[in-house]
C-alpha cells in the first residue's frame, strides 16, 4: 500500500489497466513523452509504447470521434481532454455517436471508452480552466459520468469506468489533485499523503459505478456533493458541529437513488452541493429527485449551494466558488426551516 | 501603411454569393465540365509519393471511353465473374431504390433515400475491398451492403421498422449496420463517421491487423468539422483508411459551390494536408474499382489514407421529403455529361460480347422480381405504424449494457401506458 | 391580421425585421434560394438579396462561428440550424464564444445573435429529427432560450429575440407548425387557421422576453410547460375536467419566476411537463425552484411528465412521446397527493 | 479481389507515431529545414490566380539576406519612419515580455505567456495592416497591441486582474481586448476566433464596407474544427480576411508534426481549399509585411482571403506553466536556422546606416524603463489576490445585456457573502 496523491492514483489505475488489457489504448494533447499537462500520463509511454500512449493533434472532435472508430474496433480508449472547459468540439461525437452506438446499432457496436479530463475550479485558471460542465452530460441517455473526490476512489472508479462497457466521463477535480481542499483558500492544504484516502493500493481494484459512498454518517441532515465539494462540505459540516450525513455521490448517471432515498428519509432535510453554475446543473435533478421520491419526509426545502450563474471569473475566483460561507448559510436556513 | 488608417481609394467590398449553373426553367449547360478523354490519366505507384501525383486530384481517373470499351492504365482488367457481379449489384440497388421509394409514397414507412445515378460508387469500392475491411458509410451507400449479400427482406424490415427489424425499429429507414459484413452503423449526422473510420484503421494498425478502412460522404458534408479531423487524424498517424467523398453535386438544394466547388476540386484537400488524392469518374464503374484497388493497397502497404472524389450526379430527390425541381433544372439528370454508370457498363460489357440486350431486359426483371419477393416477406413482419413493432421494453434496452434503475422505473411506466392505451 | 400557420408568423417576423433593420441577415442550410427545410425563410432571398439570405456550407460549427464574427462587427444574425439535433458541432461557439463575448470583453462586443431551431419529436424523424436539447442551453450563463407555442408567440418572440443584444436560442417545435397538437397522434390536427393564436398582425409587434403566459386560470393545480407539451397539457386537462392553471414559459432563460410563484401560492400543487428526455432536462430546474421558492405551499409532490431518457426511437415514437396518459397518470397523483 | 475475404501476404499494418528532431538531451539537427535564399521567391500579382502560385506554399518568402540586406521583389521597401517604429515595437514587446514575466514568477499574478522570437508575426503585419482593419489575435500576439499604441499600463492592469483592469479581473491574464484599437477579444479556446474573423469580413463585405479583418492561430491550432469551417467559409463567399498560422514548432510539448507538418506545410493546407497561400520567414519582419500587404491587397479588392504560413521559433515555454526542458532539447532556440527577428532587422538598419550598436543599447534600455514605469504604474491598482479587485458585483454584470432576477439574487447573495467574509 502506498501513500498517493490524486494524480498518482489515476497514473497508477492507468498503468494497471494497460498492463492487464493490451486494449486499452491513451490518447490526447501533450499524454505521450510528455505525461500531460497534470503529469496524469507520465511514464507510461515509456512503459507502453507510443502506439499504445500518444499524443494527438488539438482537435477534441478527432480525438473523441477516433477513441469511438476504436472502441468500434474492440479496443478500449482512454481518451483525455486536456481541460473539460475544451471537451465543446468533441460534443457532437460524445452526445450524437458514442452515447448513442450501442442504442443504435443494437448491441452490434459500442463505444467503450472512458473520457478523462480535468474540471472545476480553484487555481485561477479562469473562464477556460475552471468549468464544471458534467450536468450537459447527464442529460444525454447513454453517457455515464464518474466523479471521484479521493486518490482511493479516483484509481477504482478509473478501473471500473475504463473495464466498462459504456462510454464514461470520467471528471477529476483538479483542485484536490493534491490534496482534499476545503474551501479555505488562504489556509495551505493538507497534501493526500497525510489523508486515510491517500492510501491507496499499487494493484489492481475497482469500484463499481453507481454506488455512492457515505463519508459521514449522521441524522440531521443530508448533505449530496461530489469532487472538490464533498471535502469543502466536511469542512463546514465539522465547523458547525453539525451530524450531518455527507454522501459523496462518486457517479451521477447512473446514480445511487437508494443510498440518497435512504438517508433522506432519515433525516428529513437535504443540501446539494457543487461548483458548476446553478441554472440546469446537477443539482437540479438531485433536487427534482429527493421532492420527488421523498416529499413526505422533508422537514425543510432542500437547498442548492451552487456557482453563479456567470462564467468563472479570474480574480474574483473566490468570490464566485461555493465556500464555507455559502455552505454555512444554507446549512442554517435547512436547519431552521 | 504604417498600421495608420490611410483609406485608399479602392471599390467597396462585396460578398460573393455562389450561384448554381441552373434553377428551375433555365437551360442546363454543362459546358464548364472539363471531361477528358478515358485512359489518359497516368497511374502512379501505389508507393508514390503524394506530392508526385497532385495533378491527378484535378484531373478525372477514366476508363470506360465513349464506345464502352476500357482503355488506359487504370483498367482494373475484371473478369467475366467480376463484370457480371458489378452489373447485376448496380441493376438490383436500383430496382430496391425504385420499389422502396414506391413503398414510402404509399405509406409503408416514414422516409426513404435512393442512389440513382451513384451506383458504382458504392458497388464497385465494394468490391475492390476486402470483405473484411470495414466499411463506414453515410446514408447513400445502400450498394455496399447489396454488393456484401446483405439480405434484401433485412433491409426491408429496417426501413418498414417492424418486428423483424435488426435494429429494433429504433432507427430511420435505411440507416443499416451490419457487423457481420463489417458494415458499420449509418448516422444521421453528417461526416461522424469520418473521424471514426480513422480510429478503427488507427486500431487496425495498432494491433498489427490487416484490414483497413473506407469511409464515404456526401460533397456538402466535407465542410462537417469531423472532415477535417478526420484528414488531419490520417495525415498525421498514416492510418490505412480511404476517405470516399462521392460529389453529386448537390447537397439537398444547395450546389457543390456552397462547399467550395467554385474554387477547387474536392480531391484537392487531400493536397492540402500531404496526403494522396484522386478524382474518379464516379459513373464509370471501373474507373472507380481501380482507384479503390490502388488506395487499398496503398493503404495495405502501411502508405498511408488516400482521398478520392467520385465525381458523380444525383440523379433524384435528396430524400423522398425533397422535391428538387423546387431548386434545379429537371434537366440536369439527363444532361450529366458522363452518363448512367449502369448503362456504361451495359456498353461495355455487350462491347465485350458477354452481355446483350435481352439478357439485360431478363436481368433487370430478376432483380425486380428479387426486390418484390423481398419486400412482400417483410410486409410479413409489419409496416411502419400499423402495430407490428418491437415490443415496448426494447426501447430501454442498449441505453446502456444494462437497465438501470431509472430507465427500469421508465420501462415500466411505458409497458403500463401501453395497458392503459389498449387494454386488450 | 392574418391567419397564419407557426411556419407563416416565423417568415413574417423575419419579414418584418429585414425590413426594419438593414443588419438583419439569416444563414443556414438550404435557407436561400430554397426557403429552408420547412419553408420558414422562404421567398425572403428573393425579396431582400442574397448577401442578407444565403445558403451556407454544412457546417454548424461555421454557421455559428461567422454569425458571431458578424454580431461583433455589428450585424444582427439570425442563423438557422436545420435541426436542433444538428446544434452540437456549433456547441463551442455558442458555448465558449456567443455566450461569454460581452462578459469576456467587460461589454466591449456582443453576439446579437438569434439562432433559430425546429426541435422536438412526432414527425417519425428518429433518433436525429426529434431531439430537444433545450436544457444544455439554459445551464450556459449567457445565453437565453425561447420557445413560442403559437404563431402569434412564435411571431412576436422572434421579433424581441432578434432585437435582444444577447444571443438567443430560438427553438421551433416542429410538431406544431402546421396546428396545436393535442398528443392524439392518431386523430387529425385542427390547423392553426381555426384557432384564435393564428391571428397575427402582418406587421411589427413583440412580446417581451422573460414573460410567461397564462393560456388558462385555474385553481386545482399549476401546469408548466413549454412549445408542443402546453397543448398537449391543455387537452388532458380539459379531457379531465381539471380546474388547472397553465403556465406556458415562453421564455427559459430568463425565467419569468413571479408568474410560477403566484400561481404555485394559489394552486399548491405542480405539474412540470416537457418532450426532452428527464434527467436534468430543464424539467429539473423548474422543479427545483418551485420547490425552494414555494416548499410551505406544496400540498403534494411536484410531477415531472417528460421523454424517456432513451435515444429518441423511430418505430416506437408514440410509445415514448409524453402524451396524454402519461399526463393524465401525474395528474391523477398529484390531485390524490 | 471480388469484395470476398482475400488475404495477400502483406506485412501487418503499423501505425506511425511522429517523432519531434529532438528530445532533452539530443543533439539538434535542423538539416532537414530547407532555408532558400533570400529573394528568390516570385512575387505574383495581387489578383494572380491561386492555381498559379501553388509553389509559395511550399517556398519561403525570404526579404533579409545573410548580411542583412533586403533583397528581391518582395522587398515591401520600408522608409527609415517604418523601420525605426518596427524595431522599437519589436523590443518593446520583448521587454515586456521579459518584464510581465518576471512579475508572474514573483507572484504578481496568475499566468504570462511570451512571444520570444515571434514578434515579427504580429509587429509587421499590424505595421502592413490599416488601423481600421480588425484583427482577430490568438494569445502571442501581444505585438499587435504595441503596435497599434495600447497604453503599457493597461495591458499590465489586465494581466494584474486589478482594479484598473478594463476587463474588470474577468479574463487570465494576456487575454486583452481592444474595440478601439480593432482588436478583438482574445479566448482561451483554441481556433474560435478563425470561422469568427470570417463572419466579421463577411459582414464588411455585406455592408460594402472596406475593411478587412486578419486572424491569428498557432500551428497545433489548425487542426481544430473551427480552423476548417474558417476556411470553408473564407474560400466559398471570398471572405475579405488573412488567415495567419504562426508555425513556431511546438503546440505545448507536441511538435508541429501532430498538426500534420511531416506531410506538407501549413501553408498548403490554403491549396485544399484552392485559397491563395505563402509561406513566409517568420522571424524575417521584412517578409512578413511584404505578405501582408500583400495579402491585404488582394482582400481589398475582392480578392478573396490568403493564407500566410509564419514559420518560425518558439524560444521559450509554452507560458509561465510550461517547462520546455522537459521535452525538447534546450539548444534548439539557439540552433534555430532563421535567427532571430530583432537581430534581423538590426543588422540590416546598421547596414543601412541609420542604425548602430549605441542606439540599440539605448533603446533597449529607454523600452526597459517604459515597461518598468507602466508595471510600477499599474501595480498602484493592485496585483491578483491582494484586495484591489473589482467590487462583487462587476462578477454578475455583462453575462446579460440586463441582470435578470436570477443574476440579481446572487449577486445579492455575493455581497452578503462579502459582508460575513470582511465584516469591517
Ligand atoms: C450535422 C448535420 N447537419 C445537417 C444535416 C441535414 N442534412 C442531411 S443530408 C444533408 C445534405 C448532405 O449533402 P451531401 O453531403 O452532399 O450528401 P448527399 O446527400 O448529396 O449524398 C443535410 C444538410 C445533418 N444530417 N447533419
Ligand atoms: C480547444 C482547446 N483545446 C486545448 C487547449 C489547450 N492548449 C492551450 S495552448 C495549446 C497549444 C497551442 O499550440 P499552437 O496552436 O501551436 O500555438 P502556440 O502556443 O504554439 O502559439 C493547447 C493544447 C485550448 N486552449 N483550447
Ligand atoms: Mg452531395
Ligand atoms: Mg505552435
Amino acid at each position: 500500500m502506498a501513500r498517493m496523491n490524486m494524480i498518482q492514483a489515476i497514473n497508477s489505475a492507468l498503468d494497471n489497466m494497460m498492463e492487464r488489457d493490451d486494449n486499452v489504448v491513451m490518447m490526447g494533447e501533450d499524454i505521450g513523452y510528455f505525461g500531460g499537462v497534470f503529469r496524469a500520463t507520465a511514464g507510461l509511454q515509456e512503459k507502453y509504447g507510443k502506439t499504445r500512449v500518444f499524443d494527438t493533434p488539438i482537435s477534441e472532435c478527432g480525438i473523441i470521434g477516433a477513441a469511438v472508430g476504436m472502441g468500434a474496433y474492440g479496443l478500449r480508449p482512454v481518451p483525455e481532454i486536456q481541460f473539460a472547459d475544451y471537451i465543446y468540439p468533441g460534443m457532437d461525437q460524445l452526445i450524437s455517436e458514442a452515447a448513442r452506438l450501442r442504442y443504435r446499432s443494437a448491441g452490434e457496436f459500442t463505444a467503450p471508452i472512458t473520457v478523462r479530463s480535468p474540471f472545476g475550479g480553484g487555481i485561477f485558471g479562469g473562464q477556460t480552466h475552471s468549468q464544471s460542465p458534467e450536468s450537459m452530460f447527464t442529460h444525454v441517455s447513454g453517457l455515464k459520468t464518474v466523479i471521484p473526490s479521493t486518490p482511493y476512489d479516483a484509481k477504482g472508479l478509473l478501473i471500473a469506468s475504463i473495464e466498462d462497457n459504456d462510454p464514461v466521463l470520467f471528471f477529476e477535480p483538479k483542485r484536490i489533485y493534491n490534496g482534499p481542499f476545503d474551501g479555505y483558500y488562504d489556509k495551505p492544504v493538507q497534501p493526500w499523503s497525510k489523508h486515510d484516502a491517500g492510501e491507496v493500493p499499487d494493484d489492481y481494484y475497482r469500484i463499481d459505478l453507481g454506488k455512492a459512498n457515505i463519508v459521514r454518517e449522521g441524522d440531521d441532515l443530508t448533505v449530496l456533493a461530489y469532487g472538490t465539494m464533498v471535502h469543502v462540505a466536511l469542512g463546514v459540516i465539522k465547523e458547525q458541529g453539525i451530524d450531518a450525513e455527507v454522501i459523496d455521490l462518486r457517479t451521477l448517471v447512473p446514480l445511487d437513488i437508494e443510498a440518497i432515498e435512504q438517508s433522506i428519509e432519515k433525516t428529513g432535510r437535504c443540501l446539494i452541493v457543487h461548483e458548476a453554475t446553478r441554472t440546469s446543473g446537477f443539482g437540479a435533478e438531485l433536487s427534482a429527485l429527493v421532492q420527488e421520491r421523498c416529499f413526505y419526509h422533508l422537514e425543510a426545502p432542500i437547498e442548492r449551494v451552487t456557482g453563479f450563474d456567470t462564467p468563472y471569473p479570474h480574480s474574483l475566483e473566490w468570490a464566485y466558488f461555493p465556500g464555507p460561507v455559502r455552505i454555512g448559510e444554507a446549512l442554517d436556513k435547512i436547519m431552521k426551516g | 501603411m504604417t498600421g495608420e488608417s490611410a483609406k485608399t481609394n479602392l471599390p467597396p467590398l462585396s460578398l460573393h454569393v455562389p450561384e448554381p449553373r441552373s434553377r428551375p426553367g433555365d437551360p442546363v449547360d454543362f459546358s464548364d465540365i472539363i471531361v477528358p478523354n478515358a485512359g489518359k490519366q497516368p497511374r502512379p505507384d501505389e508507393n508514390a509519393d503524394p506530392k508526385d501525383m497532385m495533378d491527378l486530384s484535378y484531373d478525372l481517373v477514366r476508363v470506360l471511353d465513349e464506345k464502352g470499351a476500357a482503355v488506359g492504365p487504370w483498367d482494373p482488367k475484371l473478369n467475366e465473374k467480376q463484370l457480371l457481379k458489378m452489373l447485376r449489384d448496380m441493376a438490383l440497388t436500383r430496382a430496391f431504390d425504385e420499389r422502396l421509394y414506391r413503398a414510402q409514397r404509399q405509406g409503408k414507412t416514414s422516409f426513404y433515400m435512393k442512389c440513382r445515378g451513384e451506383e458504382a460508387t458504392s458497388i464497385a469500392p465494394a468490391m475492390a475491398l476486402d470483405s473484411e475491411d470495414m466499411v463506414f458509410p453515410s446514408y447513400r451507400q445502400q450498394g455496399i451492403l447489396i454488393s456484401r449479400g446483405y439480405p434484401l427482406v433485412e433491409m426491408v424490415n429496417q426501413i418498414y421498422s417492424n418486428k423483424g427489424d435488426k435494429l429494433k425499429g429504433r432507427q430511420l429507414p435505411i440507416m443499416y449496420c451490419s457487423r457481420r459484413l463489417n458494415f458499420f452503423t449509418i448516422s444521421g449526422n453528417l461526416a461522424t463517421q469520418y473521424p471514426q473510420a480513422v480510429g478503427w484503421a488507427m486500431a487496425s494498425a495498432i494491433k498489427g491487423d490487416s484490414r483497413i478502412a473506407a469511409v464515404w460522404c456526401g460533397e456538402g458534408s466535407t465542410a462537417e468539422s469531423d472532415f477535417h479531423a478526420a484528414m488531419t487524424f490520417g495525415t498525421v498517424y498514416n492510418a490505412p483508411c480511404i476517405f470516399n467523398v462521392v460529389n453529386n453535386q448537390w447537397a439537398i438544394s444547395s450546389f457543390s459551390g456552397f462547399a467550395g466547388a467554385e474554387r477547387t476540386t474536392f480531391a484537392a484537400r487531400a493536397i492540402g494536408y500531404g496526403m494522396a488524392g484522386l478524382r474518379v469518374d464516379g459513373n464509370d464503374p471501373l474507373a472507380v474499382y481501380a482507384a479503390t484497388q490502388w488506395a487499398a493497397q496503398r493503404a495495405r502497404t502501411n502508405q498511408g489514407p488516400t482521398l478520392i472524389e467520385h465525381f458523380t450526379y444525383r440523379a433524384e430527390g435528396h430524400s423522398t421529403s425533397d422535391d428538387p425541381s423546387a431548386y434545379r433544372s429537371s434537366d440536369e439528370a439527363t444532361e450529366w455529361p458522363l452518363g448512367d454508370p449502369i448503362e456504361r457498363l451495359k456498353t461495355h460489357m455487350i462491347g465485350l460480347g458477354i452481355w446483350d440486350e435481352e439478357r439485360h431486359a431478363a436481368m433487370d426483371e430478376e432483380v425486380a422480381t428479387e426486390v418484390k419477393a423481398a419486400t412482400k416477406e417483410a410486409e410479413k413482419n409489419g409496416i411502419l405504424g400499423h402495430g407490428l413493432h418491437q415490443p415496448f421494453e426494447t426501447m430501454f434496452e442498449d441505453v446502456f449494457e444494462e437497465l438501470p434503475w431509472h430507465l427500469r422505473e421508465q420501462s415500466e411506466q411505458a409497458i403500463r401506458e401501453r395497458e392503459i392505451k389498449w387494454p386488450e
